[in-house]
């Protein structure tokens, strides 16, 4: 991508490299090169490095941290750090309740939750879905009832992607059960340690535990703890997940991943040779690296058409997470299909018992990464949501 | 031309499923899974009661003297249910192989064992190295006057840590030989792992270690055999658990609301879901094709059509499973649902014993199916 | 399919095929073989020659010509005609309005319609579909208006295959403008030679005349012409439509088709030798191979229940035409890719001047058999149609 | 970053837009179709007139000195209005080449006639013994004193019989050479078939045919590159034939009524319409990518990033053909509803100068477009 940069933009492009590669811990940077699972305590150390340099939230107002950049520089910050296996900040403190409380909270709420927010002192957690509402995020069950100072929440949220880590909770909830299905709703963050909330693991067929319910039994919520007006949290709902459609194609990622599958497959012998050169085998990678460019260059001609300041709302963000969901779920498959036979089993680690033959790389995540990225498809917004909306605004039906 | 079961066949049917409706539930099954044997004991008492152990052991031994159409049978219903216990490993492979290749004395040593619920098999062939070679083992049988030993390493051994015995593949004479092994000799060294559908499964370690010889001779062709036993089995179990996906998602999209109507409305999941119908349809064919494949044993066909059968099937195996979970939505990822259980079984059985791109390429070597013909060329 | 016979069936199989390959002439075979268009001449020769045999519409009533066939032996009596390369008798005689006729019919009108028809000696031309009805056959706007022993037939029919040839068409017409859709419709024979009878022929991609419009103006018919009772013709619609669905798949000839393209595959050269030792285009020919016995399985599993006396409508016949027409269409593209750069032009013969390269086998109807091709997901219910019958099977919505 | 047209690349493809709109309709079109020559001389005018024809010829020449960037530009408008004139020969190869290994003189002597559409050229390269294989062809040139001669036989010349010059490659000096071949003068016959498409191409027999070299030395690299360039100028063409018919099937859903609603109601329709947008985007995408790699030239990865394009485009060509067709359904088979016709030209280009199967093992074999990478394993 380097040769269709300004200068200006090279330099910066250079810059980020240089940092990512130099000041985030190499192990941090290691462990999720190779797929491992990162520990909260990872994450955190990483973003607060990033939030020292004022790169955790370059998307937020300058005031709270955020930094001037042009959609360009913002495309080459995330590309740049997932290429150096930099974990990226917790989408739920900086994509999500972040903007909205810089938006639409109060400066007092700004000024208490934003800096721990970029900072990560808070793990934020999101309380959006329900069970049984799928794609419906409207309809809202959880209610809190004004009681004096005080809202009285009782409900259940689902889905909660690591909440186990979580020390606040921001929600949707229905604070008037009468009106129409997307009014009534409220925006309203809540203490995890208050009573009456508890977090229940969500046991998934990879085998980890990253989602969660998330129960409130009659828990007690300030009301200063309300975001902007009360009755107004589709508003801001929709704001949130309107936010940061580019970066959802995870294209940085997906390279990180696909050069692994390559060099995993060239290491790999088969009867004929390596599985490299395996003609079927190579094919279908191929394919996937052809599709994955044609990806990138979907997005860079977005971005270079928001660089000419056309910011409306682009069918082809919905393409990016259509076909960047697919790229991720094709990768995962070819790295199952690297592994073969030693993809099958769930194993915590790549060591034996004296005398075994050691696991190869990639034994120990193929498989749990292939079941967990069956969600890429599902969550934030579906394939089937993304088809929609591309033929609304294709077919205006 | 009858593809029909036979009465018999449909009674089997009925039995297992009947046996495995009220006791092999999501509940039963999920403490099967959590145990530590990863399989039931009980279940395994009950299967050498109503016979499926010695189903296709000869009457001499005392098992049913049946065939494979009726391990099909069994195996079907066996997928349908998602049952862990290691009936390929035994039964399919284990008791396969020796009354394939092993001495009357061995047979009479074993068989018996194995349908009364007694023995329990596993076959230890595929190496860490060897990918899903089975033709050029690492392992190697060294023979003297005090006995066979065997050194070397064999993984993804189905079964292991249930079985009583292995039977290992090695060099030997220049060709493939099979041993019978007891686990717990010394020498033996066992590294049991649980797949990603809960199947045991595991590595062991020869160090020069006590076996028997299993029957005489170069046993490559009944290796090879047995393999394509088993991938017509995996045929039958995979088109079960096929078939019970598509009626869970089919009854989930039935009753499961969304925006104030059940999401089988959409018309988009009504077209998909009938994809998974045309493909289920398929693999039953295909299941079948290999069904008879094995039965007819003819040495020409067999292999040709078995890996026929289990290409179009993987394909299936995957089409059903990623279609399965992604129709659930976020439910279908959970583990207390079971869908993804079915899924995570379908994928897995998609990578037993091959690939579907090897198959694919062995296939189109070995000539295909149909052959080449043009009336306006010479046969060339 | 012979070690699955029984020993009768197998001696019938054989006595097919004898048959067919020795009393239809082999030039006809040939071409039919090879992909060229028959000549009416060589439909009628053939089709004669299967009538003096009792062949030419065996699932007719024995009475009129039919035999009293099992499933089974239709099925091998099919298979063996197409494998045999001999065309199949015309569809819209012997399995649309011979059977028709033949059940709801008049005995004058059987015995004036029903040898000529089983013979050919009429050429049968389909007047169901119109203008803009798609896949709604039952908006029937062709208008039978009845003024003493005549009905006045104005309207258009469309995507009449072969009427070039008729003699007589089958329609649908409505005669009673006033009832609802799908009564009101008659079912009405009628002599192509009639004044007001226009036929037009409609110009496909493929370059070649398969359908035409059919223009009625003021066309005076015989009442005695109507099958069946006035406004009841849906009902023989929805029979004639119904029927033969098993020999949709046409499996027979996507043999011979794949077998083709395999010869001719193993007869190019390419830089690394045959294009039938290409790693890619070998898997992509494998997997339609393998797909292609997995639909015969499908089929003869549906056999075998009618052996077993259900008789009842069924799913699978919808996966039948569903899956059928998709491998027919793979087999075309195969054949495309075949030929390669030499499947790019629209020819009418191998033969060029002198001096030059003889066209290769294929050359002449590869592309135009893709572009045709693209039919068979169209017609005969569309694959959409397919779909939504299996859905309502299956999901019951 | 900026990849958006310049103003000047605007306006080109405005004016190029507008004359197509307002001559070259689908009943224009239809005329030009159903003509002898198979393309317009009066609309091969107005392209000399608005400076299509000398568009990336150097202004010495009488051209406009522009780049490819333009080219593409024009190549998009041709495949909106699926234009039937030899640009592709004339422009892209023949003056490629001609600008690429000619001499002055002979740059001279044949660009200025291009510009002004005086000039139509051809390129014979292909042979039908050598699918789509260039290097090494059968056509020999014999140097004696008394001239050049060729003798050989040329397949699939596009723009065949508009030409009034062939380039033509044959062996010469152990390598490839090209020559200029007056089609017209003894030892030449041509034939001229006409492609699905309609575009005229077809064979040419030289035997002995008076020949003059282009240039001198090995024209190998300068035939690949031209081939690059054609086909970054048919991923081009391909984008905008696929907008328009994506247009067109969109317009046809919105309007097109059955059951009483229109069709684009359907879900499912509206579900692969949008799939077919997410490919458009993926082509122009990579349409794009082919343009930047042409103009940016990098012998390094130049034919590797333009087969990477063809390759998605060619996927993308026959999913929007086909699926263009299906949701018209019978109308869309018609000679008389341009979708067809749409779906003709895809199908040429996705197999013009290529096969898509081929180009995937080339692009593998080049070591794809990510280097492999692990942090756990050494680089190899």
């Amino acid at each position: 991508m380097d040769h269709l940069l300004s200068p200006e933009e090279l330099d910066f492009a250079h810059q980020m490299r240089e940092f990512f590669r130099t000041e985030i811990p190499e192990d941090i940077r290691y462990r999720q090169a190779i797929g491992q699972e990162l520990s909260k305590e990872d994450i955190v150390t990483s973003q607060r490095i990033l939030n020292k340099h004022g790169y955790a939230v370059p998307n937020w107002p300058v005031e709270w941290g955020g930094q001037d950049w042009t959609p360009v520089q913002r495309h080459i910050w995330l590309e740049e750090m997932q290429l150096a296996s930099v974990p990226t900040p917790l989408p739920f403190n900086t994509a999500m309740v972040g903007p909205v409380i810089a938006t639409f909270g109060s400066q007092e709420l700004k000024e208490r939750f934003l800096p721990a927010t970029a900072n990560i002192d808070i793990w934020w957690s999101q309380g959006f879905s329900e069970p049984n509402a799928g794609s419906d995020l409207a309809s809202v069950k959880t209610s809190a009832v004004r009681k004096g100072d005080k809202y009285i929440v009782n409900g259940q949220k689902t889905w909660t992607t690591l909440g186990q880590h979580g020390d606040w909770i921001f929600n949707l909830v229905r604070t008037d059960p009468d009106a129409k299905k997307q009014a009534g709703i409220s925006f309203l963050l809540i203490d995890m340690k208050s009573p009456g909330v508890t977090v229940r693991p969500i046991e998934l067929i990879d085998g980890g535990h990253e989602v969660n319910e998330v129960f409130f039994d009659n828990v007690e919520v300030p009301v200063e703890n309300l975001v902007g007006e009360e009755n107004k949290g589709w508003t801001y709902a929709k704001f949130l997940l309107g936010n940061e459609r580019t970066g959802i194609a995870r294209i940085g990622d997906s390279k990180v991943a696909l050069a692994r599958v390559k060099a995993y497959a060239a290491a790999t012998k088969t009867s004929r040779g390596t599985l490299l050169d395996d003609p079927l085998f190579a094919a279908r990678l191929t394919k996937v690296e052809a599709e994955l460019t044609a990806l990138e260059f979907t997005q860079l001609r977005i971005l270079s058409t928001q660089v000419a300041g056309d910011d409306k709302p682009d069918p082809r963000s919905s393409v990016l997470k259509l076909r960047g969901s697919m790229i991720q779920q094709d990768i995962s498959e070819l790295m199952m299909d690297v592994l073969g036979p030693q993809g099958i089993d769930f194993v915590d680690s790549r060591e034996v018992p004296t005398g075994f033959t050691t696991l190869p790389p990639g034994a120990v995540d193929a498989g749990p990464h292939y079941y967990n990225y069956r969600k890429v498809t599902i969550y934030g917004g579906s394939s089937e949501v993304q088809r929609s909306i591309i033929s609304k605004a294709l077919l205006g039906l | 031309m009858d593809l029909e079961l036979t009465d018999v066949q449909q009674e089997l049917a009925s039995t297992v499923g009947r046996l495995l409706a009220t006791k092999y539930d999501a509940a039963a099954r999920d403490e099967v899974l959590a145990s530590e044997a990863g399989y039931s004991e009980s279940m395994w008492s009950q299967f050498a009661e109503i016979g499926l152990l010695g189903l296709p052991i000869d009457e001499d031994y005392d098992g049913a003297g049946m065939g494979f159409a009726e391990v099909a049978v069994v195996m079907e219903q066996f997928g349908r249910a998602l049952t862990l216990e290691p009936y390929l490993a035994t039964v399919v492979l284990g008791a396969g192989l020796i009354t394939a290749v092993g001495t009357d004395e061995q047979k009479s040593e074993l068989l018996p064992g194995v349908a009364a619920g007694e023995t329990k098999l596993a076959l230890a062939a595929y190496e860490p190295a060897g990918r899903y070679d089975l033709t050029r083992p690492g392992t190697t049988a060294s023979v003297s006057e005090s006995g066979v030993t065997l050194t070397g390493e064999k993984s993804g051994v189905l079964g292991l840590g249930a079985a009583d015995r292995l039977i290992v593949s090695a060099a030997v004479d220049g060709g493939v030989g099979l041993f019978l092994v007891d686990p717990a000799a010394e020498g033996v060294t066992i590294d049991v792992r649980t797949q990603a559908d809960g199947h045991k499964a595991g590595s062991v370690l020869f160090d020069s270690a006590p076996a028997t010889r299993l029957g005489e001779g170069d046993a490559s062709a009944a290796i090879a055999a047995v393999i394509d036993t088993a991938n017509a089995a995996l045929c039958a179990e995979a088109v079960g658990a096929m078939e019970a996906s598509l009626k869970m998602t089919a009854e989930y999209l039935h009753t499961r609301e969304q925006f104030g109507f059940p999401i089988g409305r959409n018309q988009v999941l009504q077209h998909r879901a009938a994809d998974l119908y045309a493909t289920l349809e398929y693999a039953k064919s295909m299941a079948l094709y290999a069904k008879l494949a094995v039965i007819e044993n003819n040495p020409d066909t067999r292999h040709r059509d078995v890996i026929a059968a289990k290409l179009v099937i993987d394909d299936a195996c995957r089409h059903i499973s990623q279609e399965a979970i992604q129709m659930h939505g976020g439910i279908g990822m959970t583990m207390e649902y079971p869908i993804g259980h079915y899924a995570k079984r379908l994928t897995v059985i998609a990578r037993t014993f091959d690939e579907a791109d090897a198959l694919t390429a062995e296939l189109a070597e070995m000539g295909g199916l149909i052959e080449a013909r043009a009336a306006d060329l010479q046969a060339g």
